[in-house]
């Protein structure tokens, strides 16, 4: 029984913690736009609770540069599992319009694994919360996988 | 059986400070200690139950010992004088003159042949509890001082060793502590009075640096300043009283207003020995003495004299506007030493203000004077001296491994020295937490000055400063780096069973509160309607409120027992490094800064030097001390 | 179309930097351009009242450059960026990030110069 | 007594970006407070060679997110000054109006963020449930809520339909009617006032000297704004440079809201004038020589540089971005406040870190 | 704080001005500029929105007869669909939805176009004539 | 025997009741926000959530801190249901307190720390306001225990309302709402992270949420003495209350805690000495 509210309420309470890796900011304020009123992610019970070792969820917003790919890795390190990665942004998944400038590393996935891409330019409020959303679906579809594998063995 | 206990407590530390003095060889002298402390241990152990007792001693019928006390008493003050001319000190001087002046006056024309000796020796359970304090703390201490003089001794490179010295002013100390709270003649009580104040300036000064000059010195005078008021007192009492014996002067006094000066002296007399606002200035000086003379002298022992003279003529001026600005200056005292103890990060210091503040807090409940709040005053004296004690020896542990006092230096101790990090966390846990002792004394202590504005709202802020600086001393204490390993800590015997049998009885005593209370306490207030408490399945409690002793223990020792198990370190629980904004470095603790430079994460506590800096207290506090001095001397006309 | 601009050299930087700022000049930037193999050019600009100033110097590569933040507190940042992205070091810079301002040094990034395209090794 | 070494950043959450100061703090007050930066720096200036310099209009939107319509309307303004482009009139208002519109939204983010950094919780959600109004128009007019993208060489790319323009004076009314229900608050509240005057205090001969720019230059007493250098419409449009006298945190908030009502009133000025004709002109060929520009972004003055080499690529691009000037006025200020106003503090500049760092 | 009670207590009393989102979905406006598609039965793959695209997320392959954008690294600036000479690349009013793997879009043509079916123009981008929000937007 | 029975319901029954407060707060949090907010139950999925995540730790003895913590919340809610010694309560309740604040101190963690720090100037500041308070009841009742209290035939507020207020103080800074969420927040956006709680993690957290459930009841319970002739009132007093606590949450920016001490200290300190003096004086409404 308390396993099954556990697995219920890891889909019903994602905390995220959001790092700017290097975005124009767009991404960013989208991201915020998100909290507000009008987008309200409070509803799904998404706190912005900023600091890695509380949070569920880590939206990465901007390309990987060679100094933050080190800050980027040691939050990922610090966050406990389970836990889902977003990259948010055309610079978030492949570098987008930098991806070419000589300090740019790349996407995300290049330093670690990603979970959900949102594509935009800066992705839009709605965009992110479907992001959000697909990353639960792939947390309870994991879920489910586990509880399938532990029947299996 | 009782004379001669009594005769061993105040003797045997005679013989043996002889001893020490002359005997020079370490291995019989640390022989001579063990002995001793374990002879004084035991005789104190045994007195229980003798209270209480009223008797006089065929020694002190003689002539002999009377004139024997006079001429000491004269050598005494002619020692002060002494010291005084030595290093030209003029106030002590002029204090020592006095006291010579009042008491040749006084014996020589006075007294000469008119009274009736008083009863010798009066021990009832307030004594006895402060005996067993003072020989069980005491000698704890002075064992502990074994290997710690010398290590002291070692560092200080001295060619000659001052041990003997030491050992015996510390066993007179010991011996005249015992003697003050047993006799029950006022001059004899002013006798012993003398000795402590010469004993603590000498040791005090023990280490003949710059500062140890100047800081006993400034005790000398101050604690003079005490002698010539607890003088001038007894001389007043007597001029009404013609009685020199304590209790028949308590019994008497009791509703008599024009005695009140002689008592506002007396209570000043207690001020300064319990180094009360404005007379705080000399306990703190005399941190700079060996860490055993801080805890013997200045927290467990010494100290707690004055306590004693307040306590014991606590019935006499009951009901009195004195005895209520005596609870006003102590709630103050408790008040803003708490507040300068905020402001220090000397570990030795806040340890100092802790006592002052504490003393404080004992001396309120003496001024609320109801019987609640003596228990709680004897309650809060017996733990504090306790939990004192062994903070202090611990301090000088850490002191001597880590060779600071400052408490940002004790950052990770248990890291270096697991076993005493952990003693003195638990020490100071016992200042600060329910269920032990102290939060009973506490508890007892608010609940009965609930009846007086002033000194309820000084109790509050007070209690609330006091937490703060001793739980972030303890939060530091036991961090260490983030794995929580330890190397194992070398410790001598005689280091560590002061330390643990002072810690197992600051918890042990905690757990025994109700028994001490109805068989050490309880029979002191005989004659009463109704016990100012009642206990029933450990619990303490009465018509405003109850405090569950045995229940509190119980659960507290389960949870910790249960906590404990739960955090031993877990294979399972993966250990990740603190959260440093995202730029840990490998280290742990560290982060890559500007330029790319690793930086060590270093912290300090917070001191508020704004609010609680001692620059900017100490003015305010004596000023506004010394006028409540001065309110208290002028009531009492 | 070319700026109008004032002529500098290396020993009349801070004389002239000196100049404008008691004549009430601020500080906006410094822009570092490379011209050929060898050299590049600094511009350093200057405004009062909405209106610009800007002098022109030319300096050779790996040159170590007197730094105008002890006179312009303002110019520390751009300062570095310049050492980070075309090797012109500064001296008494009052906060020298010595080539890490944006880069990191065990990138390879670091040891040249990514704004030149002909590359020198800083130092 | 030891210091206490507070990592402040990259990854901390009232820093919407990633910069990182160090703070040493003594009872929480300041003593010593050194930035480091690195963490946006993309080398945008450098994808010049690579992007020819139509396609550079995209890379200088994407120098910061938030005032990407301004960076590059400034961009093209150089070049059309070098290629000897007349910029029809309409064009020219148009931009106006969307630079505008960006200000406003702009300071109604910053407004937010700065309420959150001194724990107004509310005040921020209000703000931003403000700013979806601007964010509405920028998507329904240019297709997109954040990088609008309508600069082109020589124009616009989108216009405005007199629906579209009668739809935005009512929204933009609407705006200014919620502002003026949040005036008390961000101006008079006593909260609020507690927190920032009198903090991070900035006099106007240290904000000259140290080279800041914009609203917080405006703070301290000195009316300078690049608006006054009257590019794109500005010389027709009415407008007096907003200041305030006292140079603290709160000054820079009345300014930042004094500005946005400001706004208001230069875009309903601008749709007011607004005439028709072409929204762009053909532009051929390539440009040649260097040019410094400068406009008025929300955070302050912005200067490009730009040289060209008569190829389609150019020589090279420098960017100085308002945050660039105003880092030095923070490093200043850091010292001697609490470290509960850190953040407060360093909000006051409104940081835009990916434009210093470009 | 008087004025902020009055904001919160009218907060409080009136409908909460949170869109539903993905339970009520709001229409994208006209002209939002959101998933790039090709009508490919226009397309003549004459590579002129590949070469403009500052991101080069468009990748035309005339052999193979495909042409295929990353809509991962497109930047929506709408370059593409403003220089695009037949008009026939065009954004949806809909953002790409997230996904968890990234895939190219890759768009294969049936045949090439017939020769007088590619028109030559020099007319300028399409702009929307008349836009209308549509909709109430609070 | 009875009065053991209620401790052990009660203490098994608040977290629950806490659940649905702290849920209820977040949702009215939200709609003066002009937002919807999360569910009703959002707290307990957060709990269950933290308690299903991989732990790591920081600190070997961090775990002994936050099991005490909860402990003594526990306790101190189990001795307000068996109706015991306020002053008792209250000082059980400081030992969770003390815990807390020694288990933010142990991790060489610059957020933490300075967390741990402003905790203790947290203390220090609701502390002795309500030491004051208890005195004011004793006052007024005789005694410290919870059933004299129980025994009035009049609300406890009408003759302490300036100490009702002084409470009030003391609640906003137990429950680190604006202007006092000083120490830790509720949302990220501040200076410190997260304060005290910033290096707890997974099931630490867990139990540090359900020990804030403890407070939040123990506190209201506290809150609910000041009305206790009929269930009506008590129920009112609590609401009204709350809502006052939600509604200054979202009007007040964060202050510093210097001006916290400063002030607090101040207005608490001449309130109740006000009413204090009141009732001293013997005269009675």
């Amino acid at each position: 029984m308390l396993k099954k509210l556990i697995e219920k309420s890891q889909i019903k309470s994602p905390w995220i913690v959001h790092y700017d890796c290097g975005s124009c900011n767009g991404c960013d304020i989208e991201t915020l736009a998100c909290l507000t009123p009008l987008y309200d992610v409070e509803r799904f019970g998404v706190l912005n609770i900023g600091n890695p070792k509380h949070a569920d969820v880590l939206l990465v917003t901007g390309t990987v540069n060679h100094r933050n790919k080190k800050v980027l890795k040691n939050i990922y390190d610090q966050m406990s599992d389970p836990k889902l990665i977003i990259a948010i942004g055309a610079c978030g998944l492949s570098g987008g319009i930098f991806k070419e400038a000589y300090n740019v590393v790349g996407g995300v996935d290049k330093v670690i694994p990603v979970d959900v891409y949102v594509p935009g330019c800066p992705a839009k409020p709605e965009a992110i919360i479907d992001g959000v959303v697909e990353g639960l679906a792939k947390l309870g579809e994991l879920q489910q996988q586990n509880k399938t594998d532990a029947i299996a063995s | 059986m009782f004379e001669n206990l009594i005769t061993t407590l105040t003797f045997c530390p005679l013989v043996a400070a002889l001893a020490c003095y002359f005997l020079r060889g370490e291995r019989l002298r640390s022989a001579l200690v063990i002995v001793t402390g374990i002879v004084l241990i035991l005789s104190a152990v045994l007195l229980i139950g003798s209270a209480p007792v009223s008797m006089t001693p065929a020694l002190f019928t003689s002539v002999k010992f009377k004139t024997f006390i006079q001429s000491a008493d004269f050598l005494l003050l002619g020692l002060i004088l002494y010291f005084g001319i030595k290093f030209k000190n003029r106030i002590i001087i002029g204090l020592s003159l006095l006291q010579v002046i009042i008491l040749g006056y006084f014996e020589f024309f006075m007294t000469a042949g008119t009274h009736e000796a008083p009863v010798g020796i009066f021990c009832d359970h307030l004594s006895l509890i402060m005996v067993l304090i003072i020989s069980i703390a005491g000698s704890l201490i002075v064992l502990y001082a074994l290997p710690y003089m010398k290590n002291h001794e070692k560092h200080l490179k001295l060619k000659k060793s001052r041990q003997p010295r030491f050992f015996a002013l510390l066993f007179l100390f010991i011996g005249a502590m015992n003697a003050m709270v047993l006799v029950n003649d006022m001059m004899l009580f002013y006798f012993f009075f003398e000795i402590t104040t010469l004993c603590s300036f000498l040791l005090i000064g023990h280490d003949k640096t710059e500062e140890s000059k100047r800081n006993s010195l400034t005790a000398l005078w101050i604690n003079s300043l005490g002698g010539a008021t607890l003088l001038i007192g007894i001389v007043l009492i007597y001029t009404q009283l013609h009685t020199l014996d304590i209790q028949s002067i308590i019994s008497q006094v009791q509703g008599k207003d024009i005695l009140l000066i002689p008592l506002a002296l007396l209570c000043i007399a207690g001020f300064t020995k319990a180094a009360q606002m404005p007379f705080q200035k000399w306990l703190l000086g005399a941190m700079v003495a060996p860490t055993p003379t801080s805890a013997l002298l200045h927290s467990s022992t010494m100290v707690k004299a004055g306590v004693y003279l307040l306590i014991r003529f606590a019935p006499a001026f009951a009901g009195t506007s004195l005895s209520t600005l005596v609870a006003v200056c102590g709630a103050f005292t408790f008040l803003s030493a708490a507040a300068l103890a905020i402001g220090q990060s000397n570990g030795k210091k806040v340890l100092a203000y802790s006592t002052i503040s504490n003393l404080g807090l004992i001396i309120a409940c003496v001024g609320i004077n109801t019987h609640a709040s003596l228990t709680a005053a004897i309650i809060l004296l017996i733990f504090h001296a306790v939990s004192k004690a062994l903070l202090f020896l611990c301090m000088g542990s850490i002191e001597q491994h880590i060779g600071s006092r400052d408490i940002e230096d004790m950052r990770g101790l248990f890291g270096e020295m697991p076993i005493t990090a952990l003693v003195i966390t638990l020490g100071i846990l016992t200042m600060i937490l329910p269920p032990f002792g102290m939060l009973i004394g506490k508890w007892m202590a608010i609940e009965s000055a609930s009846g007086n504005l002033l000194v309820i709202l000084m109790l509050a802020l007070g209690s609330a400063l006091t937490v703060v600086y001793w739980a972030r001393w303890a939060g530091i204490l036991m961090g260490s780096d983030f794995s929580g390993k330890s190397t194992p800590e070398k410790m001598p015997l005689f280091s560590k069973i002061p330390l643990f049998t002072l810690l197992s009885s600051a918890i042990l005593l905690g757990f025994l509160t109700p028994i001490i209370y109805s068989s050490m306490i309880l029979p002191d207030f005989s004659g009463l309607v109704a016990a100012p408490f009642s206990i029933h399945n450990g619990i303490i409690f009465n018509n405003q409120g109850s405090f569950a002793v045995y229940p509190l223990f119980f659960i507290a020792i389960v949870v910790f027992l249960f906590a404990l198990f739960l955090s031993r370190p877990k294979k399972a629980a993966q250990q990740v490094s603190p959260y440093m904004s995202g730029i840990q470095g490998k280290q742990p603790g560290s982060f890559v800064g500007p330029m790319n430079k690793v930086t060590t994460y270093t912290q300090s506590n917070y001191y508020l030097s704004a609010f609680f800096g001692e620059e900017k207290l100490s003015n305010l506090v004596n000023m506004t001390a010394g006028i409540l001095i001065l309110i208290l001397i002028g009531v009492s006309f | 179309m070319i700026l109008d601009t004032l002529h500098l050299t290396k020993e009349t930087l801070r004389e002239e930097v000196e100049k404008m700022k008691s004549k009430g000049y601020r500080f906006v930037t410094i822009t570092c351009l490379e011209i050929d193999e060898d050299f590049v050019e600094l511009l350093y600009h200057f405004d009062k009242d909405l209106e610009l100033i800007h002098y022109r110097m030319q300096v050779a590569k790996g040159t170590t450059m007197p730094s105008v933040s002890t006179i312009f507190f303002a110019a520390f940042l751009v300062e570095n960026e310049i050492y980070d992205q075309f090797g012109i070091k500064f001296d008494d810079l009052v906060l020298d990030f010595g080539g890490t301002l944006y880069l990191d040094e065990d990138e390879e990034e670091v040891t040249s110069t990514p704004f030149c395209r002909y590359s020198v090794k800083r130092k | 007594m030891s210091k206490t070494i507070i990592p402040f950043g990259p990854q901390h959450p009232v820093l919407p970006e990633p910069i990182h100061v160090s703070l040493t703090v003594e009872d929480e007050i300041v003593t010593e407070a050194v930035p480091a930066f690195g963490y946006v720096h993309r080398g945008l200036e450098k994808l010049a060679e690579k992007k020819d310099f139509n396609q550079m209009i995209q890379v200088v939107e994407r120098v910061c997110g938030i005032c990407s319509m301004i960076h590059a309307m400034c961009y093209c303004e150089g070049l059309e000054t070098l290629m000897n482009v007349e910029v029809p009139r309409r064009a020219k208002l148009l931009r106006v109006i969307w630079s505008e519109l960006h200000r406003i939204h702009s300071h109604l983010l910053w407004l937010g963020l700065y309420a959150d950094a001194f724990g107004f919780e509310s005040v921020f959600m209000q703000f931003w449930k403000i700013r979806e109004r601007i964010m509405d128009i920028n998507e329904a007019t240019a297709g997109n809520r954040v990088i609008v993208s309508v600069n082109q060489v020589g124009g616009v790319r989108r216009d405005l339909s007199p629906s579209q323009l009668k739809w935005i004076l009512d929204e933009i009314t609407v705006v200014e009617k919620e502002m003026k229900s949040m005036e008390s608050t961000m101006l008079n509240d006593y909260t609020v006032k507690k927190r920032t005057v009198g903090i991070g205090v900035l006099t106007r001969e240290m904000a000259y000297e140290l080279g800041a720019s914009g609203p917080v230059l405006r703070a301290s007493g000195i009316a300078q704004d690049m608006r006054q250098l009257k590019y794109e419409a500005f010389d027709e449009l009415d407008f007096e440079p907003v200041v305030e006298q006292d140079g603290d945190c709160y000054a820079r908030g009345v300014i930042r809201f004094r500005e946005t009502m400001q706004s208001i009133d230069i875009v309903r000025q601008a749709i007011s004038r607004l005439p028709q004709g072409d929204t762009f002109v053909k532009v051929k060929g390539k440009p040649e020589g260097e040019i410094v520009t400068r406009v008025e972004q929300p955070r302050g003055e912005c200067l490009y540089y730009i040289k060209a080499n008569k190829t389609k690529f150019l020589d090279r691009l420098r960017i100085r971005t308002p945050t660039f000037a105003n880092i030095p006025p923070l490093a200043a200020m850091l010292p001697g406040i609490e470290l509960a106003d850190v953040p407060v503090v360093i909000l006051s500049i409104d940081p835009c870190i990916s434009c210093t760092e470009r | 704080m008087p004025g902020m009670i009055k904001n919160v207590l009218k907060n409080f009393i009136s409908k909460s001005a949170t869109r539903p989102y993905p339970i009520e979905v709001r229409p994208g406006f006209k002209d939002a500029r959101g998933e790039l598609t090709n009508q490919m039965s226009k397309c003549t793959l004459c590579t002129l929105c590949a070469k403009k695209c500052p991101t080069q997320c468009i990748t035309v392959l005339r052999k193979e007869l495909t042409w295929e954008v990353d809509p991962f690294t497109c930047v929506y600036c709408g370059i593409c669909v403003d220089v695009c000479p037949q008009n026939c690349l065009s954004h949806s009013t809909e953002h790409k939805k997230p996904a968890r793997t990234k895939t190219k879009l890759i768009l294969k043509q049936e045949k090439p176009p017939a020769p007088e079916e590619i028109i030559k123009t020099d007319e300028k981008p399409v702009v929307p004539e008349k836009i209308d929000p549509g909709h109430d937007y609070h | 025997m009875t009065l053991f029975l209620y401790a052990i319901i009660g203490v098994i029954l608040a977290p629950f009741a806490g659940v649905l407060v702290v849920g209820l707060d977040r949702i009215l949090t939200a709609k003066f926000q002009s937002r919807i907010g999360p569910p009703l139950l959002q707290p307990l999925y957060d709990i269950c959530k933290l308690w299903g995540k991989k732990p790591m730790i920081a600190h070997r003895f961090q775990p002994l801190c936050v099991y005490i913590y909860l402990a003594a919340a526990m306790v101190s809610v189990g001795m307000f249901f068996a109706q015991s010694d306020l002053l008792l309560i209250f000082f059980v309740q400081a030992v969770g307190a003390i815990f807390f604040v020694i288990g933010a101190l142990l991790v060489p963690s610059p957020f933490s720390q300075a967390g741990g720090n402003r905790e203790l100037i947290q203390i220090l500041t609701y502390e002795p306001l309500i030491i004051l308070v208890l005195a004011g009841i004793y006052l007024y009742t005789g005694s410290f225990k919870i059933d004299a209290i129980y025994a009035l035939d009049k609300p406890l507020l009408i003759n302490l309302p300036l100490l009702f207020i002084v409470f009030g103080y003391a609640l906003t800074i137990k429950l680190k709402k604006s202007p006092f969420d000083i120490s830790a927040s509720h949302h990220a956006h501040q200076e410190l992270v997260r304060g005290v709680l910033t290096e707890y993690s997974g099931k630490m957290l867990a139990l540090i949420e359900m020990a804030h459930l403890y407070e939040t009841i123990l506190i209201l319970g506290l809150c609910s003495l000041f009305w206790t002739t009929s269930i009506w009132g008590m129920a009112l007093l609590l609401v009204i209350t709350y809502l006052l606590e939600i509604i200054i949450d979202n009007i007040c920016a964060r202050m510093s805690f210097r001006w916290m001490l400063k002030s607090v200290w101040t207005t608490g300190i001449v309130l109740s000495a006000i009413n204090l003096i009141w009732l001293y004086s013997g005269a009675r409404i």
